[in-house]
């Protein structure tokens, strides 16, 4: 880690002072390989791809002309911008006074966003929650592990491994196609049914398998087309090196893939994180089922908005965290950085 | 004794022949390029050398031991090879120090600090040194050239492959990459070069080949190849590229 | 039983505004000359018969056909609908004119809906596999320990929270079937059902099982199924009256004779 | 549409008799400009890049040496292929026995198999099947439009349009986080409760409504990433054209990006078929609900891998074929293309 | 008069001025090259007489009036320039006939079929007519750049912009393309060309503009910039790429 601190390109405050209209560059000297210091033609080459020298703004007055022109500007800006807001206020507020306006408005809002219920339900949805969250925590990391061996099984391209291979493409098929609360009913009704010596029966248990299988199968999907988006000069570079198929996916293809699948995994994890809802099919108290047990007692679907919320807590921040990651890879992509 | 020696090696795609029976021998430190219109099959052959890909015809011999042989484990061959490609050949999510002791440290099981001090010491001799620390993207692209080629030294091969390794980048910026390559062949590495820039292959090479089709038409040394060509394919090659500027 | 519900409710919660006369051509009813009633589906014995609400046979089938009967409407006039019990109360026009689906009478839930009177006074059993660890319990106290079973929508849940108070939470299941499985499997205890539902479960339903006891009424009032109706509905007061007329003519506890075991055989857990 | 029909650089059997060692290609003539038939250099670099002329195999007799290698190649690959064969035959041997010996398998077989129960609910199941594909058809392409809608508003980058832009940020962010059975609890009871004039009460309307918003903020968000994959060179490139923000979107942008979204909206879809099921909470009588009634009356959970079955028979195709897009995406991304 | 002036134009990124105060002035008929190493600012001064980019200050003006004005629509300007660019040039996903006529049809309202037969005719003038109903990526990179510049053509713009139309290319394939731009010089179309081609700069330009570090350092004949350049700058600049065998 030596040196490389100051980023060539951008410029540092000690550079305006020498900055001129027509800056200094380090002229081309001997060639790069003699010079152990790596300046010269390499460096300054370098340094031409953020811009030939830092110019700094330090110089730049503004003319009367940009100066008039940028006040046209905003003014045009604040015109539409101000006609554009009181458009959507107009709209919202329409939209706002047509429900609230209607005749079932007060039964609505009995039913459903009724105070004295959201603080009734709130406690037990909220412990219900811990439970899913709980069910997320143990299935997240599971569902990884089972995502990226089947993936890893569907790289091999041997034909040896076709069994393998044959096992892995069948499990993500089937599991990708049955519907999830399916799963977890077979799981959890069936695997108890064969009453076998230390199989779990525990419903949380079960419904942990039916889910990491389920949602294994997608992100075994979502691996290997990561695995697969790693372009094959990386493989190929590696395998050049003499390193083996193992550590080429170990230490080249999947470092890279895992980067590459943030953004779509954290989207099936927002998925599972709802999904962990199903769980309740096999018995234990989750938010979904808690509020429903609410309603139920009360014929009111106020609890219901209350999961919705304890949710959407948990899964905004996340989609908006899957989000800015998304951009944040596509950034880099378009930067391509690749020589 | 010959280091390499490639003897009448095909190599089909589903329908055509990429190699049609190529034949060369390259001798201990000696430079050889091969020149060629794209798709003559010029990164073909280098990668069938490292075994990269598999060859359907013909035999090739490293040290006068045959390497296309089934029992051959191809890593093994592959330790005594570098390879540097045109692009895409630094792995991106790894320091360059971190690149070049890969090898070393998980193929050749060298000591990490040792792995270290070496791949510093060969960063230094190439004005790379204060660069260690770095992510590739951080670097120009004439740097990231002269890493991948360190990456590849860094193993100790006894041959080293390049394929066009100039192409993809800005013309200022090719200086830097052939004055290392001009210093490795005076250091006596053997090096087979596949490349578009001929005035740099009549400067540097000991011999050179021309390749159409997948034939190795024309093997000769520079002076011969460039002022005066045998074959009409390979004065019509010429021409074109002195048309477009670059002889 | 879907949407068996117990809880301590008034019985008769009927709406003030009735409507003067209940002569059958000046009932508001939601498809004209048609008496609609809703039930869900499956519709479980021993309320129903082979999942079919309108073939008269079953306990429910029975009094809704009476008590159609009392508001003038021959077989032939009745239609059934499909209603799931989470959209039985939901706000909004209904496609029902009342609803039988064993729901229990409660205060908090007549906010939300109307009910005629109790026609049904419900007490809540625990049936368990014979020879297990809680089938020879006798008082409440004994079931604490026991990991209960229940189905979601009744008010077997508030029940079993309430009487037995059990040590870990009860397990919550969407169908009845669910928690059955559960009992076979060992993966609960015992299940709390309403004690016709339990009669049928261990008769028909789970070999080798058992009712273990019915929990004694609570005090304060029974609880009881009522007809569901639409908040503020014109046919409440009438739906409500036809109930009363059945109760007092003894007809409602001849249909319970008929199609329902009594509450012997299955000894009170104190 | 003229010409153009012989794609360069693959061999043609007239090739075969021409064809030598060193096969001809045409030397380059004049320029490319003034010669109207395109051939030329033009024409031969064309055929360059597939090869420098088509080369047939006709020619080639393998060699003693490459026979016995391939022989050699053959027996190993036999070799080895028989013993990843046999184990994996064993491991499913023995999974298989130790399923079915189990003590509970009799009973897991009657409740999970049998085949009486199968054909009786097979009938029910299909029915309420067809609602799944009918749910499923209408609501589709109403997803599509409000997914695009959205993320094209999302791509408005001016200021004037910011009220738009956080309309559809915050739709996207709440409707994404929410289960989607909870927005069609909501939607399914919380509109007919509000009893306006000409809003709809049919179960199955309500429900789609639902899906149609929760599964329109993930295809907003499956268009804006593919609206901004597109090369921004594309936009400049049109926008130089002088074609408008809206024709750029229009004719070059949504076309490539339509192509490329295809995978993860399909992948969508898949998730959308399973979750027509949740349409039951409304009270149709969807495939799943069919199944679970006949669980419930006969105690017998065979319907619901009834129902695991007639949704696998459209689900899997439909996976495969994403799959198959996927990796054609992929493979023409790797091949570059653009200059 | 001229047909285009640019005046003290300022263009700033972030922390950085790209463009500091170009004033450039092109004349009807004349073809201006600007050179200049990797960064310098070519593609950024191209793109902003296009009004691909806000400029931060100064003026641009196109046959007399000033196109950097607020009140003016950017979509009229570019009716009336052309441009060309290095790389993801044609829409993938049109035929070479819709690329052509796409803008044709939709911005300037041409009927279909006219548009289409004028299409036919600029194709068949470079060589192409019987590529117009290929897709993009069945053609090579030299013919995508042909197709690219008869695109920006069909519009008939008064001023042609190309930013290194050749430098993604083949070194095979650049002279087809050179030789449609020199054909263009011929028909008097006004271009300016930012270029890594200095034999052809030298060529073709009627004037060579030297950019560094976004300022524009000199400007003058290809005489007198290629063999006597007065700024030590240009002649470091020229010397670089003469090292790398590209003069
Ligand atoms: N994986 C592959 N599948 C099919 N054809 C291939 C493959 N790889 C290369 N080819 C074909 O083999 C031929 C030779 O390609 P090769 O890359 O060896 O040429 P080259 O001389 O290196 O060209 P360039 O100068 O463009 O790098 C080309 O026609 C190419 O299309
Ligand atoms: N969108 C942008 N944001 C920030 N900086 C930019 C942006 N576009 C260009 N630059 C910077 O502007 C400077 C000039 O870039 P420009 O593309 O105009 O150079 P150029 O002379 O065309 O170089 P090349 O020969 O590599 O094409 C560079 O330093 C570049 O990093
Ligand atoms: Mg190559
Ligand atoms: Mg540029």
């Amino acid at each position: 880690m030596t040196g490389g601190e100051a980023s060539p390109g951008a410029p540092t405050p000690s550079d305006d002072s020498a900055a001129s209209v027509a800056p200094e560059v380090p002229t081309g000297s001997d060639g790069p390989v003699a010079s152990a210091t790596s300046e010269g033609p390499a460096a300054s080459a370098a340094a031409s791809e953020g811009s030939a020298v830092p110019p700094a703004l330090a110089e730049w007055t503004k003319s009367d002309r940009q100066i008039r022109r940028e006040a046209d500007l905003r003014r045009r800006a604040r015109r539409s911008t101000s006609v554009a807001t009181a458009s959507t206020i107009v709209v919202a507020t329409v939209l706002i006074v047509g429900v609230t306006a209607s005749p079932g408005w007060p039964r609505v809002q009995e039913t459903f966003f009724s105070p004295s219920q959201f603080v009734d339900a709130f406690p037990d949805v909220w412990r219900g929650f811990l439970l899913n969250v709980k069910i997320f925590l143990i299935a997240e990391p599971l569902i990884l592990i089972v995502g990226l061996v089947v993936a890893l099984v569907r790289t091999l391209r041997s034909p040896v491994f076709f069994p393998l291979r044959a096992v892995a493409v069948f499990y993500t098929d089937i599991f990708r196609g049955i519907p999830t609360i399916l799963l977890i009913y077979l799981f959890g009704f069936g695997i108890p049914a064969l009453a076998l010596q230390g199989a779990p029966s525990d419903p949380v248990t079960l419904g942990i398998i039916g889910l990491v299988l389920s949602y294994g199968a997608y992100v075994a999907e979502v691996f290997r087309s990561g695995i697969e988006s790693v372009h094959p000069s990386q493989r190929a570079a590696a395998r050049s090196l003499a390193l083996s198929h193992g550590q080429t996916m170990r230490y080249v293809v999947v470092p890279q893939a895992a980067r590459r699948v943030i953004p779509p995994l954290l989207n099936d994890f927002v998925s599972l994180q709802k999904d962990t809802a199903l769980v309740a099919v096999l018995g234990p108290l989750e938010a979904l089922r808690q509020a429903s047990i609410h309603a139920a007692e009360t014929f009111n679907y106020t609890p219901y908005m209350c999961a919705a919320l304890v949710f959407i807590a948990l899964t905004v921040p996340m989609a908006r965290l899957t989000d800015h990651l998304a951009a944040r890879t596509a950034r880099r992509q378009m930067a391509g950085g690749h020589l | 004794m010959s280091l390499l020696t490639v003897e009448g090696v095909w190599k089909n795609y589903h329908h055509h022949s990429v190699l049609r029976g190529i034949d060369l021998e390259v001798a201990p430190h000696e430079v050889v390029c091969l020149i060629g219109a794209s798709g003559s099959g010029k990164s073909t052959l280098l990668r069938c050398v490292n075994l990269l890909e598999s060859i359907d015809d013909g035999a090739i011999y490293l040290d006068g031991s045959e390497i296309t042989d089934v029992r051959i484990d191809p890593d093994d061959v592959r330790k005594r090879i570098g390879m540097v490609f045109q692009s895409y050949n630094l792995f991106p999510h790894m320091t360059v120090l971190d690149n070049v002791t890969l090898a070393p440290r998980k193929v050749h099981k060298v000591r990490p600090e040792q792995a270290e001090a070496e791949a510093r010491e060969l960063l230094a001799r190439f004005g790379l040194a204060d660069k260690a620390g770095e992510y590739p993207d951080r670097l120009s692209g004439g740097q990231q050239q002269r890493v991948a080629i360190v990456r590849s030294l860094a193993t100790q091969p006894r041959l080293l492959l390049l394929d066009e390794v100039t192409s993809a980048l800005d013309p200022t910026l090719v200086t830097e990459v052939l004055s290392v390559i001009r210093e490795l062949k005076d250091a006596g590495m053997t090096m087979i070069i596949a490349t578009h820039e001929m005035s740099f292959a009549r400067d540097i090479a000991d011999a050179v080949c021309f390749l159409e089709g997948g034939v190795l038409l024309e093997h000769g040394s520079p002076e011969q190849i460039f002022t005066a060509p045998e074959h009409p394919r390979t004065r019509g090659f010429l021409q074109r590229v002195l048309d477009a500027g670059r002889l | 039983a879907p949407a068996n519900d117990t809880s301590t409710a008034s019985p008769g919660g009927a709406s003030p505004a009735a409507s003067a006369t209940c002569a059958k051509d000046q009932l508001p009813l939601t498809t004209p000359g048609k008496l609609t009633i809703g039930t869900d589906k499956p519709a479980f014995e021993p309320w129903f018969k082979n999942d079919d609400p309108s073939n008269g046979q079953g306990f429910e089938s029975a009094v809704a056909y009476a008590v159609a009967q009392k508001l003038g409407f021959t077989k032939d006039e009745v239609t059934w609908a499909v209603v799931p019990f989470d959209s039985s109360f939901a706000p909004g026009p209904k496609k029902f004119d009342f609803d039988v689906n064993q729901i229990s009478i409660s205060p908090e839930r007549q906010k939300a809906v109307d009910f005629s009177q109790g026609y049904y006074a419900v007490k809540q059993a625990v049936v368990a596999l014979d020879g297990s660890k809680f089938a020879g319990a006798t008082t409440l106290a004994e079931l604490k320990d026991a990991k209960i079973g229940v189905q979601a929508g009744t008010t077997s849940l508030q029940a079993v929270q309430r009487v037995i108070q059990p040590t870990s939470d009860p397990s919550v299941y969407n169908q009845q079937i669910d928690a059955i499985s559960a009992l076979k499997n060992k993966q609960i205890d015992a299940i709390v059902v309403d004690l016709p539902t339990g009669f049928y479960v261990t008769a028909a339903q789970v070999e080798n099982s058992k009712i273990v006891g019915q929990f004694a009424a609570t005090g304060e009032t029974p609880e009881e199924f009522g007809l569901l109706l639409q908040k503020g509905s014109g046919l409440t007061s009438c739906v409500d009256k036809a109930v009363g007329d059945l109760k007092a003519s003894g007809e409602l506890a001849t249909i319970e004779t008929q199609w329902l075991t009594g509450s012997a055989g299955a000894p009170e857990l104190k």
